[in-house]
């Protein structure tokens, strides 16, 4: 199945919660916001939440600005 | 004598100094920068996670959030909705719901684009976050913002990055003036100097990033911005002399020999 | 990173704040401005002893000698003899050889008469002591006068007492790379900013007294200005950055949300 | 060398200096200051005929209008909706449909509501007005109103009848830079220096009023502005030399007596 | 309004504006470039004719000497001797006895040595001179030339050739307060703008060589310069509005439309 | 009948045209632009146009500004 | 007898020292310089010097001063 | 003959006037100063001055200058 993930074609074998997503990236799920869809997800709700065939993801972290 | 705290909606801050993270040569050299200035707030970009080629180290590992409090802002958005959404996605990030808000304009100047601004200031505020605007030097503009619900205006000394220090003290003393918020000149700054003007001005804060990451020497740099606000501030609640196109003595003009 | 200590003739001194001694509402208020300052060298007048009336406090009872360098001047004085005879008495009087050189060409501006000032420092060095004249911003009256042997040079950056501020920066720049001896701004600073613009060109040290004692709260004044010097100082070794007339972006122009 | 003309919205004027028409001591005064201007636009309020008590004099009585061009402004107004309302109100009075659109947003700065400015431009655009609005130095401001159809933009040098010259002149070069329309230096100036810095930094005219009908002398005034500005003008084309920290010789280094 | 004439030791010139002869493309622009700057006075150097290869055309042929004043300088001379040498063959290859006096005092700034030159005033002026000093801008110094004879006194607005323009406005103010005879900015301007500020001080008129020689289009910035000069003479005698920091409407306050 | 010119009242014995109220108020067509009811008139309608009862009357003309 | 102090004519009854004078005008001697008829006296001196009729003397302190 | 002109060493047949020079170097005598072992010269002495061996002559013009 395909996703958009942060503006890039991204494959996935199938539905996925964020939280194992993320795990699969090896992005640490404090560090970071997510929106699933163009709605921005709770932390809370990553492991409930499945992405889908055609979902659009975005993570965002901090990094150095002024 | 003392002076009144620094407050920005119901938060103290014990430096009038906020510097950004962004541009050193690394996140070492910026945590020893921030050390150097002084500073308890500071601001971050939010920016999506890099996938394919991550570096392990986050920005947040060098900076203690337990003494310094982060500013997530908006930089590099070009509309309303832009800064909003990423406002939004600051927040979930963070820790707190303030934002510094960026709504660009041109990419030349990165001046601010003002309607877009208050449009956007007006939607956060109603989404309840803390609303620290990024606009220009113009007085009602700010007071717009203020209108608006922007907990603090934040007026550019000089384009981003340029070094060139205030341009417009008329109009930053003005903003002062009408404003019943905090004024934090943001931008512009080069050196101590401007730093200690702007806060001679009536600033209630500056925030700078160029002029301390961008330096030779950036933890000497923000040594000297940490104390040049301090300066400018004390020298403000001193009240200076006044100016005078001529000399006077600061001897006794009598009891001179051989006179 | 480190700085070079402020050496002349010699002398070693804490901070590169010089100040003066006269104007304060009181000699109380004059001790904690000089604490405030953190100065290490004030500078005083040498006048007759009033006969007919005389209060008994004397001004060296507010002045803690063994941590303050005392700089006798010869403000007042208008010709080269006078100043001569005036430097010789401060000596006698003092515990030291130096002096701060002051031969004045007109009341109004009280500006220094180069010619007269070049003759006197040439005298006063044959006869043993450690001039450090008060001059005007010329670079050729500068050379002179390290030719006859001063100590360091005093640049005016503005009338005595008028707070203008560094009038002529260029000025200030070219005389502190055409000299070989420390370059301390004398006169026309008016609050902090000031201060630190001075130190920012390079000026070894900067001496003020109006500024100070003039100031509404004169101990805030001087801690204002005593941090001005070392954020001036700072920035001046930290090596500012580049002014440009266009913005440079703090934040990464990549990685924005939506794009 | 040949200049390009002077065009707004193809009409073609002689002179780059507006002029307006307040706070003159007469009309006849003010007739004279025109002529001694040269300039061949000025500017003019729309205002309520005073039904009480009228002179019988009208202003367009010491207006040669065969010679100079009127062009109405909406001076007093603060809302869009008045601006728009004045702007069709001196349309019907006058000879043209162009106006000098202000939209104030405080009464302290009389500094322009560039969000009201901007809307009202765009509805008189639509309604066939040649529109020439008085706004800040903003350059995303003035870009905006030329999107919405400004035949010219108008940024002001410094507040209405201040007289403190131009106080950014890097935003008015970044104006002159960015923008496709005339740049008219519009508020500000205070004397000859001014008008002719303005002219430099490339602005296609400048307009005034208080500068000339306040001076001790007007007509003098006058004159001095139609030669400042023609001064400005033949600098910015005919391309200043660089600034150098030091000096260069004028004379040949060679060739001296007994060398 | 009229001005009082421009005179100098009994000589009234019809232009406040003297320019010089050097650093021209050809002597051909020069003259177009003399001519467009209206000046009746120029100065001019005195070197050694070159024995070995000399070029017919001589700098006179392209002078109008029935028009303009022919004022020998005495560039490139380091002391009192080389230039009082350098004045008598100036003033025998000449048709006067006026001399604009230069005793260059150091070569990176080509600031003047003021001992050197007061000295070589005085004996000038015993030889019958009319001597016209190139100095700084030091008033005390200013005095001593004028008590020693000199016609005028020229202080430099900023060094020979660096196009600053006037660095130290207060200094070129008291010069003219405290000054009987005419005074003359002499260096450093470098644009119109500049050349109009010096006179709104109350310069008496401008020395300038290479603003106009060294401009992209000398004929057009000579041409500017005249403006200028004439902008700036009627500016300060026209009498300027005073400064404010806040606006002061140009159009009556009552009388809006709806209100 | 009353009327509000210029934001203030105004007294009329009966309804006139534009041309007759300028007549005598002693002021000239030609200087003035004029708001009827907050519609602008054209210079040519001002004989035809009648103020009635309540109108409301701005009549403006171009007075010195900058 | 007459001296000049400080540019002032002061009268004594006989000469005195130095020293005696400041006592008499109750002046710390460790605080002041002293110019003898336009000669600086050494402080260790100030007990030897006499004060003769017509003498100037100069009595200089530090006073607050920029 | 040796003589130094313009500060540079020229040779001379004989002993010639000041005229005489100038016409031998091509230079128009109205247009220049000149001096003779440091003494200036009034042009119309030129004719008469004559330069002998050692001298030192200075021949000054107008050029460009500010």
């Amino acid at each position: 199945m395909h996703i958009t993930l942060n503006g890039e074609p991204y494959e996935l074998d199938q539905p996925v919660s964020i939280t194992d997503l993320l795990t699969k990236l090896d992005i640490d799920p404090r560090r970071v916001a997510i929106e699933h869809n163009l709605a921005i997800l709770k932390r809370q709700r990553f492991p409930d939440v499945v992405v889908g065939d055609g979902d659009t993801i975005e993570i965002v972290n901090f990094v150095g600005g002024g | 004598m003392n002076d009144t705290p620094f407050v920005i909606a119901g938060r103290t801050f014990r430096s009038r100094l906020i510097v950004g993270t962004g541009k050193y040569s690394s996140n070492a050299v910026m945590a020893q920068a921030h050390e150097a200035s002084g500073a308890d707030m500071v601001t971050v970009a939010v920016r999506r996670v890099n996938i394919s080629d991550r570096s392990r180290e986050s920005l947040l590992d060098y900076i203690d959030t337990s003494r310094i409090f982060i500013l997530p802002n908006t930089a590099g958005c070009y509309s309303a909705d832009e800064a909003i959404r990423t406002a939004h996605l600051g927040r979930e990030a963070g820790l707190s719901n303030w934002v510094k808000l960026e709504v660009i304009g041109d990419e030349r100047t990165l001046f601010p684009d003002n309607e877009a601004l208050i449009a956007a200031t007006r939607t956060l505020v109603k989404d309840g976050f803390v609303v620290l605007p990024y606009t220009n030097d113009d007085p009602i503009a700010c007071r717009k913002l203020e209108d608006a619900g922007a907990a603090a205006v934040m007026p550019l000394g000089a384009p981003i990055g340029s070094g060139l220090g205030i341009q417009n003290v008329n109009n930053i003393r003005i903003i002062r003036e009408l404003s019943h918020v905090p004024v934090i000149v943001d931008a512009g700054v080069g050196t101590a100097s401007d730093a200690a003007l702007a806060m001679e001005l009536g600033a209630d804060g500056v925030l700078m990033n160029t002029a301390i990451a961008g330096a030779d020497h950036p933890v000497a740099m923000a040594s000297a911005m940490k104390h040049a606000i301090i300066a400018g501030r004390l020298a403000f609640i001193a009240g200076r002399i006044p100016k005078k196109m001529y000399a006077t003595a600061s001897s006794p003009l009598e009891g001179v020999v051989g006179r």
